[in-house]
């Protein structure tokens, strides 16, 4: 139904097609910058070509830094679905105002200004030694990762009912059978859905890994740092091209597994 | 509505149960029998406490005093683990994850049997409830009443010593949920298996039960047959939740012999009527006069009336009436269309069908007849 | 219930005992360090004093940083708060698969790792001039902040009741009468929110403003960022304790709100 | 059910109406005319039509052809807010951001009205609603029933030449339907504004209509009085919607004077019945028995059959008779202990209460009487 003012409806498609014009062209427009095939940028490219592809992968510094990245995402993602699964679990047995408040600390990552906790950990890591190691990023990473793991799994625990549980016992299920049986396959999207978003929260780090990083230990976001304070080559947009590649996948494979989920959970009988 | 077919299951015997959370008491101590194989079930409004004792006997909920016990066992301390019941929820509580198949077979899973053996028993209950070929489905693909089929299969397949059901039709509508009560009373005369089940719909109560026990305040208001529940309210609770009522406040006289000597202000009356033990003078007390025992006629020795609304329901009509006290009173009868709105009628009723009954149980009831 | 297996039990309770002392006692181990009496931060302070607090308010730097802050957050969300709320009524308006899309393309500044888009936008900032701006680095922020008003008020729009609307018609009221009697009552909430959570996201943005920043126009974060590469001051602690402050209030005030209306919504009929 | 009280409102007028989405018909081409102040149901399964004829009348929806007129007004292309319409729906639509007298307040200050005659109109039916004291109040504090007077205030405030409601009851739990019903029933006596209401529950459209009609796949089956649609019905599909049924199929063997020779096979017999028009040799037919119509005696010349089961439902028993040609058929009776399951029965039926009936109307149905 068309029952929007004339006026709004101008307004709201102009104020749309302003938007798109004004965010999704100077950010998208790496991609195509990526396919020049001269060393200095032209838009559109004057003459495509995948040339610049190949230096990135060439280059051991843009290569080395790319493995780096994968590393501490792949380390940061294992600390934080574990913690953040355990916490999550923890949280629901406990009641009332301390849950709120233990919530609270649990989340404060996401809410504590990114330069802050980068500064902190910055100045924790030194005096423990980690500064410039792998293991050392991923820690940082995991802090601020570990958020969305409980709030996924906390989301899907909260749609695990307590009459299943309940069920399962009546049918002769123990604690540990029901959940391995009951619980855990219901929560499984959660923690996949935890999971991916840690692995793109540290893939896309660029404060705590700029802090942390030493000489042998840049991520792919350090090292596009580096290199646009230099000079803004192809090289820096296929590196960016390759980092929004990444992400949309990820996203699109989040989206598929939650959306898929909530189709069940749709078909389900009210609770 | 005599219990015919076999009978299998445990008798189940509650002996001063109780449960108080805090300062709440959910049930008051409790007494209750139910026989091997009989179909009894718990009718009250929402907070009557007739859940907590599902949960009590099912073993979800600690009892805070009291005993249980299934056939000889005493299972009052025991996880439901181990009590070997079959619980099925409004909710159906189907496991979302599994096919209808793997949700049968969870509790012969869980006892270990030989996989020919689960596949064997599962075909044959889904058979039983005509969900042959339905195996594979997910659950979620399931329509309410069939989501509620394959949760009956899940209990019953397990044999459980009771099958307890906590409001099972609550989430179906009107229609179906008619058509699967004719389906349980079926099921019930067929496996006779010892059922406890929770409604607050009165009609469910009726069409399934072999007792019912009705309800409120954390206790057994009064626990009967059908017929004895109807015909033999023994409070002015238990006669307005089962069944439409006229309850009409009246002063108790005197009482010999079951029968009550009572004023009845709205009619301008004394009459001798039936009596539900507690009502006695100086208590306070109502009439019961069922809607379908009014007589109306256009003379005669009757209570003065008037007609005020007719509404015609099909085969029934509704007729409210006002007495010349002011009080209303609601009758039915099988439809006349020569019934007028204004028209003054004589009103009596049946003989044997009205009653007085005590506003409040004398004391807390001890309604259970030991006939286990 | 107590059903959860006995060694789960445990586990779940050391990871979150765990987790909390490892990531809550770094991070907000700054705001006791703002309180020392020393030039050196000593943990706890040996003596406590809110000396450090005057000298921030008295350093020009600190103090402009941090106006500076202000001002691109405000700006940047009034820009973000129009568009967006524009963009999410222009949304509700298109149907099916191109909805789709567009909602893609405008939610892409929170997939796009914020590298690249800080990388993008200073490209394009450097050809308009618009570098080392305040007015830069607000666009720059507004473009980040803009999903979240999308999302908020979409979600707000989604609640408003087809029926409210055609009630309203019923009674006599044209479509600007009912947009601004009905809808916008209702989806003053959401817009509410995306309004918080894009100052919030401006004022804690680091890698933008880090790129974007001149020497005049250097925002709290940039300031934190250059000091710490220095040394590591009470008063950085001073500015980082700011930092939170501010983000635990406004995440308490979005709460807050989103809390009332959802009381609000679950009292209201079934939908 | 005869109008009584008071005409308000404007008489409605639709012609030929029809609405089409792509290649769906939601409505085909209808006649209808609402008299001035008649109360008329749409009754209907879901995707009946019923709420698409509704949406035409209010000017959510266009039509796809015809003419729809409020009184004297073409409103066809009017949208709605020009029409003078009163709409309720299921879910009320109240504004959740204002207070039960904001809402009501709503159609008098978009009309401009002085503050002050505001303030009394909203006050007077706020009053004629029992809502008294509620105009402060947050409409998300009301229970259901009180937010549905509150929609039904503040679509009569404006004094509607016609007031729709679609599904008004819905939303609410069985007892508080029964008795808005009957408050909806008073006010439509006491203001006797021009009513169509949707509805998909017959109890509801047989307590409340002057006339109702009963729409199925996109037109109108039947319209007419309750006592029509009851007694006559035109067709299986309005005979088996209205009330409960038994519906036996029959050979019709010839029609003459409103009589109908049938072969009823299910009692191995041929009789002589009314039938409605459509019924005539060669076209498939059901004979129309109404469970409450069915007699039941130890023996005589009626059909033999055996009672297979009795459910006692409180006032009436439920009896499920097997003839002996293997049909089933339902009977409802005033309660009488004396009826057992396994007992042999003669059935017979009152006379004038069967009736033959086509399992289709023969042509596009044209039942509307042009009584305007």
């Amino acid at each position: 139904m068309n029952r929007l003012p004339l006026l709004l409806r101008i307004a709201a498609n102009s104020g749309a097609s302003l938007v798109l014009a004004f965010l999704v062209l100077p950010i998208l427009a790496v991609v195509p910058a990526s396919f020049n095939k001269a060393s200095f940028i032209y838009l559109p490219p004057r003459a495509w070509s995948g040339v610049w592809y190949e230096r990135f992968l060439a280059d051991p510094e843009w290569h080395t830094s790319l493995v780096n990245s994968v590393k501490v995402a792949t380390l940061a993602t294992v600390i934080a679905v574990v913690l953040g699964t355990l916490a999550a679990i923890g949280l629901r047995r406990i009641g009332g105002r301390l849950r709120t408040l233990v919530t609270g600390l649990f989340l404060a990552p996401m809410i504590v200004p990114v330069i802050v906790s980068a500064v902190a950990l910055y100045r924790s890591a030194l005096d423990v030694g980690l500064s410039g190691t792998i293991l050392g990023m991923s820690l940082g990473h995991a802090i601020l990762a570990l958020p969305f793991v409980v709030i996924n799994v906390g989301i899907a625990l909260r749609a695990v009912d307590e009459n299943w549980l309940r069920a399962a016992a009546g049918l002769g299920a123990g604690p540990w059978r029901i959940f391995r049986t009951v619980t855990l396959p219901n929560i499984t999207p959660g923690i996949v859905g935890g999971a991916i978003f840690s692995f793109i929260t540290s893939f896309d780090e660029v404060v705590i890994a700029v802090f942390m990083a030493g000489y042998a230990s840049k991520t792919l976001p350090v090292k596009i740092w580096e290199s646009i304070r230099l000079e803004f080559t192809p090289v820096v947009a296929v590196a960016a091209t390759v980092m929004i590649a990444l992400a949309i996948a990820l996203f699109a494979l989040a989206q598929t597994l939650s959306h898929g989920n909530g189709n069940r959970k749709t078909g389900s009988p009210i609770r | 509505m005599s219990q015919t077919g076999p009978r299998s299951g445990q008798p189940l015997r509650l002996t001063r149960v109780s449960k108080a959370y805090g300062g709440f008491k959910a049930l008051e101590p409790t007494d209750l029998v139910v026989n091997a194989g009989e179909f009894l079930t718990l009718l009250g409004p929402s907070g009557s406490g007739k859940t907590t004792l599902l949960n009590l006997t099912a073993g979800y909920v600690e009892p805070t005093g009291g005993e249980i016990r299934i056939g000889e066992r005493d299972v009052t301390r025991l996880p439901a683990r181990h009590r070997n019941i079959g619980m099925v929820f409004q909710n159906y509580a189907l496991f979302p994850h599994m096919s209808v198949g793997e949700n049968v077979a969870y509790g012969l899973n869980v006892r270990r049997l030989p996989k020919t053996d689960i596949a064997r028993k599962v075909a044959g209950i889904l058979s039983l409830m005509r969900l042959d070929g339905f195996a594979e489905r997910p659950v979620q693909q399931l329509s309410g009443g069939q989501q509620q089929r394959v949760a009956l299969a899940r209990a019953l397949v397990i044999e459980p010593d009771v099958l307890l059901m906590d409001e099972p039709l609550g989430a179906l509508d009107k229609q179906l949920r008619r058509s699967v009560q004719l389906e349980l009373r079926r099921l019930h005369q067929r496996l006779g298996r010892t059922t406890i089940y929770v409604t607050h719909d009165q009609e469910e109560a009726l069409v399934l039960s072999d007792r019912v026990a009705v309800m409120d305040g954390g206790r057994i208001q009064q626990l009967g047959t059908v017929d004895d529940l109807y015909d033999r309210p023994v409070n002015a609770f238990v006669a307005g939740f089962i069944g439409e009522s006229n309850l009409l406040p009246v002063r108790v006289l005197s009482t010999a012999g079951g029968q009550a000597l009572v004023d009845v202000e709205a009619f301008r009356r004394t009459i001798s009527v039936e009596t539900a033990p507690g009502a006695v003078p100086g208590e306070p007390a109502s009439l019961l006069i069922r809607p379908e025992h009014i007589e109306l006629a256009g003379d005669g020795d009757g209570v003065p009336a008037e007609i005020v609304e007719v509404i015609y329901l099909g085969e029934l009509t509704q007729i409210t009436l006002r007495l010349e006290s002011g009080q209303a009173i609601a009758a039915r009868q099988i439809t006349d269309r020569a019934l007028q709105t204004g028209a003054r009628v004589r009103v009596s009723w049946k003989s044997g069908h009205v009653r007085a009954v005590p506003h409040f149980p004398s004391k807390p009831t001890k309604t259970e007849k030991a006939d286990a």
